[in-house]
C-alpha cells in the first residue's frame, strides 16, 4: 500500500502477509516510521486520505475486507475488530467520562437502551480490573493514571468482544507494574479466543505475549516466523540489530548500535581525575511540597539526598510522579526546595541567589525528554546553539560558527542540520541537538530526565552509545533519569530508586539490580519483562 | 418593483383601522420646542388657531379673536364645551395658564417666539382670554399656528410630574397618546369625544381611523421598504434619489416647503476673512449653487437662493433671491482687489503667507443630512476654484448641542435653517447681537442697527402689503450686504399609499395631519 | 470583589469621560430641548444650572453620583425627566433578546459551516476560511440592508420595520450573528482541526463510529472553546454591536439610547448605561467561566 | 486488485513534517498582488488614477460603473474609482494605524499584567478589565467628540476602543509562553531574564497576533465606517473607504455600487491581510 500526495505515489508498506487463527497472537515490530501502525490501520480501513491499498487478499472470517462500503466497514470496526491505539494516554476524549466512551462503541453497534449500556460499561470495566469501576465510568481521562486509562481504553475496544484485537503499542510509556498489568490483561482476551495482532517496537513486551512475529523494516517485512525463533535465533541482520539494541544489565559497556564509534571533536578539557573522583552535585535532603489542585499539600520529593562524583552516572529511577523530574529540577536550581540544599562543585548553588548562580550555569546542562518544546520554535538549530555558546567565551562570529559545526560533529550529525528547524527533524536527531546544546556550555554535568524515552530502541542506542563515548572521553558527570530499568541499568554507576518522593534504595546499580533489598525495587525488577 | 395598486377614484371609505406611519426621528419627550417634537403633539394636541393654505389663522380653540387698537391686547373667544381628555374643560384660564407654562420654560422655542413681546395673559371669563404684549406683535395669531404653542391641560400639567407630563401630555386633540413604546413608537388612538376641529379640516366629528401608529424609523431606505412593502401606510421624509421612483409608483407624495430661514449659509463677520463684504461677495459669486441643488437634490430639493427667508415665507423677496450669481471673474477680481493674489501649490489663495482659510463647521447627522453634507462637499469644491480653502468639520452630535462650534471664535461660516411661519424670523436671527445682549442666533454675529430697525418696524406693521415689503427690505438689506446666502429649502415630505385618503401636511410647518384620513377599500 | 472594582472603575471612567467632553452641558440640555445648536446666555441657562447642580464643584458631582450609585439610583435623565434605571430597564430586554438571538443564530451557523467545511481537504478548507473572513468583516449597515432588502422586501418573510415583534428579531439577529459567527469561526475553525487530529477521533472511528458523529460528538466539543470565550465578549459589546441594527431595524434599544444621550451629553443615561454594561460583563464572564467548566471540566480544578 | 478503502482524513498527516513542502499559493499570490495594489495606491495614487478625486461633474452624476467610470460617479458625478484611489492612504492609516495601536496598547498592558509583580500586574489586570468592560463603542464616541474629526482621531478611536480585548489575548499568550519549556531551558543556560523575555517570550508571544493583527486592519475599517453612521467621520472630502462606505447608503436602493464597490474593497483588503498573516504565521510557526 502507499500514499499519493501531489499526484506522487509513496509506497510506505509493501508485500506483508499473515494469517491469524483464533486464540493465537501475531506481533509486528520494527522501529519507529517502518510501517507498523499503517498495516494495523489498514487491517481496519482506516488508511487515511489519499491512501491507495493494493491487497491479492483482506479478509475477516468469511467478510472479504476489500469489498467493504463506508457503511459496512463502521459495521465492522469496534464489532469484529476491536483496536486499541498507539498514544493510548490521549486516545480516549479528555472531556468525555470514560464511561461514556464504552457506552459509545455498545450504542453504535445497536445497544439502544441507555440504562442496559451503563450497566455493561460498568461490568466492562471491572473486567479490565479496573477497581471501583461505577466511580471510574464516570471520571474522564484526565482523573485517571495512565494505567487505567489504557485499561479503560482495552475495555472500550473489546467492549462487544471483538474477533481480532489490534493493539498498537498498548504499553509504550506506561510504568513497567502497569504494562505487566495491561499485557496480562492482553493475555485473558487471548486465552479467551481472541485473536491478537500487537504492535510493538519493544521486543521485550512482544516476547511476552507473540506466537509470531513479524519484523518490518522501512516498510517490508524482513523476517517472520515463530516468536522463539526469531528472537532467539534471528536470521535477519536487521532482527539481530533490534534484539542487540536493547540495553540492559547484559548490555554494560558494551555498544548498542552498530555504528562505528565517532570520536567527538574536543573542546573540552579532558579532566584528570578519573571515575570515582571529586563530588561535583551534592544534594542534602531535599524536600519540596505542592499544592495540590484539591487545596491539600503533597510531597513531591522527600528527604531526597544524593552524590553525584566526577566522571560516574547516577541513576534515578521510579514511576511516573514518584519525584525524579523534580529532584532534577531542584538539582538545577530551577526549582526552589523548601528544605535541603544543593552543593555544585562544593560550593553552594541552591542557597545563593540566581544573579550568583547565574554564572556558574554552564557548567550543568539539561536534556528533557521532550526536546522539541525545549527549543524555541522560531530558530533553528543554527541559532539554538549559538544562543547557547557563552557569550564570553570571546570567539569571533566566524569561530562560534564553527563551534556550532563541531558541536553537531560531537553528537555525530551532520553540518548540514544547521539550516534546519527541530520540528522537521526526527526524535533522535533532535535529542542530539538537545545534548549538543548541553555540551556547549562545556559543562561538567549534563542531568538527563528522561532523555531517551521517546525514541524507539535503535534510535535510543546510537543515543546511549554517543553518551557514554562523551564520558569517556570528557569524563562527564551524567545525573540520568528514567523510569526504564533497562536503561539505568545498562548506563548507571549507581542508582537511586525513588517511589513517592522517597529514596526507597541507594546504592551500587549492579548490586541493586542483582539484589534489590528494598520491596519496591523488587517488584520492579519482576513487572520488568524481558527477551 | 413595480407600482403599488391604486384603488379607483370612488373607492368606499373604511372606518376605523390604524394607520402606521413611519417617521423619522424620535423625540425626548411628546411635547417641546423642537419641531419633531411639534409634529407628533400637533395630533393631540390642539392649537388655538390653524393656518390655511394661504396662510390666514382661521379657529380652532379660540373661536374668534380681536386686538386692541395700541396692538398691545389681543382677546381671544374659546370654543364652547371643549374637554381635555382628562375630563377638565379647555377653559380660559388653562389656556393663560400654558402661555405662562411656556414662557416659564415649558416650551423653549415658544418662549423665543414670546420673548420681548409677551407680557402676560389672564382670563377675563369662562372662554375669553386676554394676552398683553409689551409691543406691538402683528403675526402674533399667525405664530400661535405652530405646534409649539398646543394647549395642554392644566390640570395634568401642575398636578403630575415632569416624566408624566413629557411621555404623555393631555390635549383636547383628535388623538390620544395611548403608549409610547421608546425606540420604536408612540401609539395613538381615537379621542372619540373629539369635538374642536379646526376650521380649515375636512371633516368633522371624530377622526375616521381608530389608531395611529407612528413609528420612529430613522433610516431613509427602511422607510422608503416599508412603504414599498406595505408595511408602512405613510412615510416621512423622503430621500431625494427616491422620489422620482415612488412618485413612478403611484405613491402619492407630498412636499411642503418649509417656511422660515431657509437652509443658508451665514458668515462670520466678526473676524478675517468675511468681516470683510467683498471677500463674502466673492465667494458667493464662486458658487454656481442652483445646479448644485439641482444635481445633489434631484430636482426635488428646491434651490433657495434668499439668506434670509425661505420661498415660502410671506413677504419673500425674490429680489434678495436673484442678487447673487456665479461669477468666477467678479470673484476672482474682488479677491485680487483685496490683495488675496497669490496662490499655494494646492491652487488656494494666500495673502502675506496666510492661506485663504474658511473654518466651516457642520452639525452631522443631525441638523445636516446626507444630502447636506453632499451639498456642502460641492460648495467646497466649487470655492475652491476661486481661491478658498474650505475646511468642513464634521461637528459630532454631543458638540453639535453642546455648542461648541457656535460661538465668534470657531467658524468662518456657519449653516442651519429655522422653521417660522412667518418672516418674524428675521428678527430672532438678525437680532444684533452685542457684547452686552449677545444673540447667538444671530450666526453671522452682524451689529447693524439699521437692519435691526428694518425688521422691528416689520414686525409692527399691522399692514399686510407694508410689512412684506419691510420684510423684504430687510432681506435685500442681507443679501446687499453679503450676510447670508440661501441655498436650498427645508422640506417636509410625505409618501402615502395610496388606500389611505385624506393625510395633509399642515400649513404651519409641513407636518403630517391625520385627522381627516382614512382607508378606502 | 473583582467585579466590585470593575464596576466602580467603569462608572469612574464614564463620569470623567462625560466631564472630559468638550462644551458645556447646560447649553447641550438646552439645545436639544429647542433642536437648535447656538451659544446660549447664562441666564438662558441658570433654572438648568440650577436644577442639575452643574455648578458644584467636579468632587462633589462625582460624590453624589457615586454615592447614587451605591443607593441603586442611577439619577433622572435630562431629556426624559425619567429615573435612568426606567429608561434603561425598558431599552435593555429588546437589546439582550437580540443579542442572545444573536448570539444563538451566530452559534448555529458556525457550527454548521465549521462542521461542513473543517478538515475536509484544501479546497473546501480554504473556502471555509475564506467565508469566515469575508463575514466577520461584513460591514453590518451593507448587511443589515441586504438582508432587508431581499427577506423583507422581495421575499416579504420578515417584516422590515422590525421592531419588537417576535418575526421582527430574525432579520436584526442575522445581521448581528453573521460577522460574528464568521469571527468565532475563524478560531474555532483551528480549534476544530486539532481536535480532529487528536488520537482520540481515531479510536472513536475505529469503534465504528462515522464522521458526522465524531465531528458533532467530540470535536465540536473542543472546537468549542474559544467560540466561548469570544460569546463572553460578544454578550459584553452588545451595545456596540447594536446600534446599528437598532437603527436599520428600527428596533427600540440600549445602543440607540447611547448614541443620542451621549450626543444629548444625557450624563446620567450614559454612565446608567455603562454600569449596566459592566454588569452584563461581569455577568457574562460568570457565565463563560460556568460554561467553561461545563464544556471542560477539567478547568474546574485550574 | 486494487481497492478504494474509505477515505478519511488522515490523522498522521497534518502533523507530519514531510506534508509541508512548498507550493505554490495562489490565493498567496493573489493576496500579494493586491496589497502591492493597496500599497501603490496609498503612496502614489496618482499612478492608478489620473483624475482628481473631488472634481465633480454635475453632468455624470450617479452614473454606474462604466468603461470611463470603473466604480460608476457619485452624485456629484466624482468618480468613485479615483475615490477610492485616493482614499487609500487614509483608509490604510485608519485600517493599520488603529491595528497598531490597538495591538501597541494591548501589548503594553498585556505584557505588563503578565509580567510585573503581583501589585502592578493585578492593577493592569484591573485596568483592562475595566476597559474590556466599558463599551467601545462609547469609548469611540467620547474620543471623536474630545479630540475632534480627524483622521487621527478615528485611528486613535478605533485603536483604543478596540485594545482592551487584545491586551487579555496578550496577556494570554505571554503567559503560556512563559512557562514553556524553551523559557526554562534558556534559564538554564544561564541567560538573563531579560535576554530570555526579548529573545524569547515576546517574539512567541507575538507570533500568534500576527493573524490577529491582519485581521484587525479590515475590522478597523469597518469600525470607522459605524463611526461614519454615527456622524463622527473623517472631514469631507476625504474619501476613507469608511466614509464611502457610509456615504452611500442612503443611496443604495439607486446606486447600490456606491456602497457595495467600497464595501467589496474593504473585504479585498480584510481578505488580503488576512491570507498574508496567516501565511506569515504559518512560516513563522513551522520554521522554514
Ligand atoms: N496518512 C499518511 N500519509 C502519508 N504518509 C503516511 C501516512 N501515515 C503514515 N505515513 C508514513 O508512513 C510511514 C510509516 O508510518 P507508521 O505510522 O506505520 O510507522 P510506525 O512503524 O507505526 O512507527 P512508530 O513506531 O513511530 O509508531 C511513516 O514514514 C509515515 O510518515
Ligand atoms: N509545578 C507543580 N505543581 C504542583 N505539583 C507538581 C508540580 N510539579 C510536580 N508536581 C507533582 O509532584 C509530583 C512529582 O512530580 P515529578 O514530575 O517530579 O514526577 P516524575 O517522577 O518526574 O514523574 P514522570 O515519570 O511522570 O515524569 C507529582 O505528583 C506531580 O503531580
Ligand atoms: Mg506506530
Ligand atoms: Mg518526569
Amino acid at each position: 500500500m502507499g500514499f499519493t500526495r501531489d499526484g506522487e505515489t509513496r509506497s510506505i508498506v509493501r508485500d506483508v502477509s499473515f494469517t491469524l487463527s483464533a486464540g493465537r497472537c501475531v506481533a509486528i515490530v520494527g522501529e519507529s516510521g517502518s510501517g507498523k501502525s499503517v498495516t494495523a490501520r489498514t487491517l481496519a480501513g482506516l488508511t487515511g486520505a489519499g491512501a491507495i491499498v493494493e491487497a491479492e487478499e483482506l479478509s475477516l472470517g468469511d467478510a472479504d475486507l476489500t469489498a467493504q462500503t463506508a457503511r459496512s466497514w463502521r459495521g465492522i470496526r469496534g464489532k469484529r475488530i476491536g483496536f486499541i491505539q498507539q498514544d493510548a494516554l490521549v486516545s480516549l476524549d479528555p472531556l468525555r467520562p470514560v464511561g461514556r466512551e464504552i457506552e459509545e462503541a455498545l450504542r453504535l453497534h445497536g445497544w439502544r437502551d441507555r440504562s442496559v449500556r451503563r450497566r455493561k460499561a460498568i461490568e466492562l470495566l471491572a473486567s479490565v480490573d479496573v477497581p471501583q469501576p461505577e466511580l471510574r465510568a464516570r471520571q474522564r481521562p484526565g482523573e485517571l493514571s495512565g494505567g487505567l486509562r489504557q485499561r479503560a481504553l482495552i475495555a472500550s475496544a473489546i467492549a462487544l468482544d471483538p474477533e481480532v484485537i489490534i493493539a498498537d503499542e498498548p504499553t509504550t510509556a506506561l510504568d513497567v507494574t502497569v504494562q505487566a498489568q495491561v499485557l496480562s490483561l492482553l493475555e485473558d482476551a487471548k486465552a479467551r479466543g481472541a485473536s491478537i495482532i500487537l504492535i510493538s517496537h519493544d521486543l521485550s513486551v512482544v516476547a511476552q505475549l507473540a506466537d509470531d512475529i513479524l519484523v518490518m523494516r522501512e516498510g517490508e517485512v524482513v523476517e517472520q516466523g515463530a516468536a522463539a525463533q526469531v528472537l532467539g535465533a534471528p536470521r535477519h541482520a536487521y532482527t539481530q540489530s533490534l534484539v542487540d539494541a536493547v540495553p540492559s544489565g547484559h548490555t554494560r559497556g558494551e555498544r548498542l548500535a552498530p555504528q562505528e564509534r565517532t570520536v567527538p571533536n574536543l573542546h573540552i578539557a579532558r579532566p584528570s581525575s578519573g571515575v570515582n573522583g571529586e563530588p561535583v552535585l551534592e544534594a542534602r535532603g531535599l524536600v519540596k511540597r505542592f499544592v495540590s489542585p484539591d487545596g491539600r499539600l503533597s510531597t513531591a520529593v522527600d528527604d531526597v539526598s544524593f552524590t553525584l562524583r566526577r566522571g560516574e552516572t547516577l541513576g534515578i529511577v521510579g514511576e511516573s510522579g514518584s519525584g525524579k523530574s523534580t529532584t532534577a529540577r531542584i538539582a538545577l536550581a530551577l526549582e526552589h526546595a523548601d528544605e535541603g540544599e544543593v552543593l555544585l562543585l562544593g560550593s553552594p548553588w541552591s542557597a545563593v541567589s540566581e544573579s550568583r548562580r547565574r554564572p556558574q550555569r554552564r557548567r550543568i546542562g539539561v536534556v528533557y525528554q521532550d526536546p522539541l518544546s525545549s527549543f524555541d520554535p522560531r530558530w533553528n538549530t543554527e541559532r539554538i546553539l549559538l544562543d547557547a555558546i557563552p557569550a564570553d567565551a570571546g570567539l569571533t562570529r566566524r569561530q562560534r560558527e564553527q563551534r556550532v559545526i563541531d558541536l553537531l560533529a560531537q553528537v555525530a550529525l551532520p553540518a548540514s542540520v544547521r539550516e534546519r528547524f527541530p520540528l522537521r527533524l526526527s526524535g533522535g536527531q533532535r535529542q542530539r541537538i538537545a545534548i549538543a546544546r548541553a555540551l556547549a556550555t562545556s559543562p561538567e554535568i549534563i542531568v538527563l530526565d528522561e532523555a531517551v524515552s521517546a525514541l524507539d530502541v535503535s534510535v535510543q542506542a546510537q543515543v546511549l552509545d554517543l553518551l557514554v563515548d562523551l564520558q569517556d572521553e570528557y569524563g562527564l558527570s551524567y545525573l540520568f533519569i528514567s523510569h526504564d530499568l533497562g536503561v539505568i541499568h545498562h548506563l548507571s554507576d549507581r542508582v537511586l530508586v525513588m517511589k513517592d518522593g522517597v529514596v526507597v534504595e541507594h546504592g551500587d546499580a549492579e548490586q541493586i539490580f542483582r539484589a534489590p533489598a528494598h520491596p519496591y525495587t523488587q517488584e520492579l525488577l519482576r513487572a520488568l519483562p524481558t527477551l | 418593483s413595480g407600482s403599488v395598486t391604486v384603488p379607483s377614484a370612488d373607492a368606499e371609505r373604511v372606518d376605523g383601522g390604524t394607520i402606521v406611519y413611519a417617521h423619522q426621528q424620535e423625540p425626548q419627550c411628546l411635547f417641546g420646542g423642537w419641531i419633531e417634537q411639534a409634529y407628533i403633539s400637533y395630533q393631540f394636541l390642539d392649537n388655538l388657531f390653524s393656518l390655511t393654505e394661504d396662510g390666514e389663522a382661521v379657529p380652532w380653540l379660540a373661536e374668534d379673536w380681536t386686538v386692541s387698537e395700541d396692538g398691545l391686547t389681543y382677546t381671544l373667544t374659546l370654543k364652547d364645551g371643549v374637554e381635555f381628555t382628562d375630563g377638565t374643560p379647555v377653559d380660559a384660564e388653562a389656556v393663560a395658564y400654558n402661555f405662562d407654562y411656556w414662557v416659564a420654560g415649558g416650551n423653549s422655542t415658544a418662549a423665543v417666539w414670546l420673548g420681548g413681546y409677551y407680557e402676560s395673559a389672564e382670563a377675563v371669563d369662562d372662554l375669553t382670554v386676554a394676552i398683553h404684549l409689551s409691543r406691538p406683535y402683528p403675526r402674533f395669531i399667525e405664530n400661535l399656528t405652530q405646534g409649539y404653542f398646543g394647549i395642554q391641560s392644566q390640570q395634568a400639567l401642575e398636578t403630575r410630574t415632569d416624566e408624566e407630563n413629557c411621555e404623555q401630555p393631555i390635549g383636547s386633540g383628535a388623538f390620544v397618546v395611548q403608549e409610547w413604546n421608546r425606540g420604536e413608537n408612540v401609539v395613538l388612538v381615537r379621542n372619540d369625544e373629539y369635538t374642536s376641529w379646526p376650521e380649515n379640516a375636512e371633516h368633522t366629528g371624530p377622526a375616521y381611523v381608530e389608531k395611529v401608529d407612528w413609528r420612529f424609523v430613522a433610516d431613509g431606505v427602511t422607510r422608503v421598504s416599508a412603504l414599498r412593502s406595505g408595511e408602512a401606510d405613510a412615510i416621512y421624509d423622503i430621500p431625494a434619489i427616491e422620489w422620482d421612483g415612488l412618485d413612478g409608483e403611484q405613491y402619492e407624495l407630498h412636499k411642503y416647503v418649509t417656511p422660515g430661514r431657509p437652509q443658508q449659509i451665514s458668515f462670520n463677520t466678526t473676524r478675517e476673512p468675511f468681516d470683510d463684504e467683498n471677500l463674502r461677495k466673492a465667494f458667493i459669486f464662486s458658487l454656481d449653487r442652483e445646479s448644485i441643488v439641482d444635481t445633489i437634490g434631484h430636482g426635488v430639493i428646491p434651490f433657495e437662493g434668499n439668506g434670509g427667508v425661505s420661498q415660502a415665507t410671506p413677504g419673500y423677496s425674490q429680489k434678495a433671491a436673484d442678487w447673487y450669481a456665479e461669477d468666477i471673474d467678479e470673484a476672482n477680481r474682488l479677491l485680487d482687489e483685496a490683495g488675496w493674489t497669490d496662490r499655494d501649490g494646492d491652487g488656494y489663495r494666500t495673502k502675506e503667507g496666510k492661506t485663504l482659510e474658511v473654518v466651516f463647521p457642520y452639525n452631522a447627522g443631525t441638523i445636516i443630512n446626507a444630502d447636506g453634507a453632499s451639498i456642502f462637499q460641492a460648495v467646497q469644491e466649487q470655492a475652491k476654484a476661486t481661491g478658498f480653502k474650505v475646511d468642513l468639520i464634521p461637528v459630532p452630535p454631543s458638540e453639535t448641542w453642546a455648542g461648541t462650534y457656535s460661538g465668534p471664535d470657531s467658524y468662518d461660516i456657519s449653516a442651519g435653517y429655522w422653521t417660522s411661519v412667518n418672516a418674524g424670523i428675521l428678527y430672532i436671527n438678525w437680532r444684533p447681537s452685542t457684547e452686552d445682549d449677545p444673540n447667538y442666533a444671530n450666526s453671522a454675529f452682524y451689529d447693524s442697527p439699521e437692519l435691526e430697525s428694518l425688521i422691528l418696524a416689520a414686525n409692527s406693521e399691522s399692514d399686510v402689503d407694508a410689512q412684506n415689503a419691510l420684510y423684504g427690505q430687510a432681506q435685500e438689506y442681507i443679501a446687499e450686504h453679503a450676510l447670508s446666502f440661501g441655498l436650498y429649502d427645508r422640506l417636509s415630505t410625505l409618501g402615502v399609499n395610496p388606500r389611505l385618503r385624506g393625510v395633509w401636511q399642515e400649513h404651519a410647518q409641513g407636518g403630517p395631519t391625520f385627522y381627516d384620513a382614512y382607508f378606502v377599500e | 470583589m473583582g467585579a466590585v472594582v470593575v464596576l466602580w472603575g467603569a462608572a469612574t471612567a464614564a463620569f470623567l469621560a462625560q466631564m472630559a467632553l468638550p462644551g458645556d452641558r447646560a447649553t447641550a440640555i438646552l439645545n436639544i430641548r429647542t433642536g437648535q445648536a447656538q451659544e446660549r446666555t447664562p441666564d438662558e441657562l441658570a433654572p438648568i444650572v440650577d436644577a442639575y447642580g452643574l455648578d458644584h464643584p467636579v468632587l462633589v458631582q462625582y460624590l453624589d453620583y457615586i454615592g447614587g450609585l451605591l443607593r441603586g439610583d442611577l439619577g433622572t435623565s435630562y431629556q426624559q425627566f425619567r429615573p435612568v434605571w426606567d429608561l434603561i430597564g425598558e431599552q435593555l430586554g429588546s437589546t439582550l433578546v437580540l443579542t442572545l438571538t444573536g448570539i444563538l443564530l451566530a452559534w448555529v451557523l458556525m457550527i454548521v459551516w465549521v462542521t461542513l467545511t473543517a478538515g475536509r481537504g484544501p479546497r473546501v478548507r480554504a473556502l471555509g476560511s475564506a467565508v469566515d473572513t469575508v463575514t466577520a468583516a461584513l460591514p453590518p449597515y451593507w448587511l443589515g440592508i441586504l438582508l432587508l432588502l431581499f427577506f423583507g422586501l422581495t421575499l416579504r418573510w420578515f417584516p422590515v420595520m422590525g421592531g419588537s415583534g417576535v418575526n421582527g428579531i430574525v432579520l436584526p439577529a442575522l445581521t448581528l450573528a453573521i460577522p460574528l459567527a464568521g469571527f468565532m469561526g475563524q478560531s474555532v475553525r483551528a480549534e476544530y482541526e486539532r481536535a480532529l487530529d487528536q488520537p482520540f477521533v481515531l479510536s472513536a472511528r475505529m469503534r465504528g463510529m462515522g464522521d458526522l458523529g465524531i465531528r458533532l460528538r467530540h470535536v465540536l466539543r473542543h472546537g468549542s472553546i474559544p467560540a466561548v470565550t469570544l460569546t463572553g465578549w460578544a454578550l459584553g459589546a452588545t451595545v456596540s454591536g447594536a446600534v446599528i441594527v437598532e437603527q436599520i431595524y428600527s428596533r427600540p434599544g440600549i445602543g440607540k439610547t447611547l448614541v443620542s444621550a451621549v450626543g444629548a451629553q444625557d450624563l446620567p443615561v450614559v454612565t446608567g448605561i455603562v454600569v449596566l454594561v459592566a454588569v452584563l460583563y461581569v455577568v457574562a464572564n460568570l457565565l463563560v467561566d460556568l460554561v467553561y467548566t461545563l464544556i471542560d471540566p477539567r478547568l474546574k480544578t485550574s | 486488485m486494487t481497492t478504494a478503502l474509505p477515505r478519511k482524513p488522515a490523522h498522521h498527516e497534518r502533523t507530519s513534517p514531510t506534508r509541508r513542502r512548498r507550493r505554490v499559493s495562489w490565493s498567496l499570490i493573489t493576496a500579494i498582488v493586491f496589497a502591492a495594489l493597496f500599497a501603490l495606491a496609498a503612496i502614489a495614487p496618482g499612478v492608478l488614477a489620473t483624475d482628481d478625486p473631488t472634481a465633480q461633474n454635475f453632468a455624470d452624476a450617479l452614473q454606474s460603473p462604466s468603461l470611463t467610470h470603473w466604480f460608476g460617479t457619485d452624485e456629484a458625478g466624482r468618480d468613485l474609482y479615483s475615490r477610492i484611489v485616493h482614499g487609500t492612504r487614509e483608509s490604510l492609516l485608519i485600517g493599520i494605524g488603529a491595528a497598531g495601536i490597538a495591538l501597541t496598547a494591548a501589548l503594553v498592558l498585556g505584557s505588563i499584567a503578565a509580567l510585573a509583580d503581583r501589585v502592578t500586574a493585578s492593577i493592569v489586570n484591573r485596568i483592562i478589565e475595566v476597559a474590556f468592560a466599558f463599551p467601545s463603542l462609547l469609548l469611540a464616541l467620547l474620543l471623536v467628540s474630545i479630540l475632534g474629526p480627524s483622521p487621527w482621531t478615528q485611528v486613535v478611536a478605533v485603536g483604543v476602543s478596540t485594545a482592551p480585548g487584545y491586551a487579555r489575548m496578550v496577556r494570554g499568550q505571554i503567559l503560556s509562553a512563559k512557562n514553556a519549556g524553551y523559557v526554562e531551558a534558556a534559564r538554564a543556560l544561564g541567560h538573563g531574564w531579560w535576554r530570555i523575555l526579548g529573545r524569547h517570550v515576546l517574539p512567541n508571544a507575538i507570533r500568534p497576533l500576527v493573524a490577529v493583527f491582519t485581521m484587525a486592519i479590515g475590522q478597523s475599517i469597518v469600525w470607522a465606517s459605524g463611526l461614519s453612521f454615527l456622524g463622527l467621520g473623517v472631514a469631507p472630502p476625504s474619501s476613507e473607504w469608511g466614509a464611502l462606505l457610509d456615504a452611500g447608503r442612503a443611496s443604495i436602493l439607486q446606486a447600490p455600487w456606491l456602497t457595495f464597490i467600497p464595501g467589496l474593497v474593504i473585504l479585498v483588503l480584510a481578505l488580503t491581510a488576512t491570507t498574508i498573516g496567516t501565511h506569515i504565521q504559518n512560516s513563522l510557526e513551522k520554521g522554514r
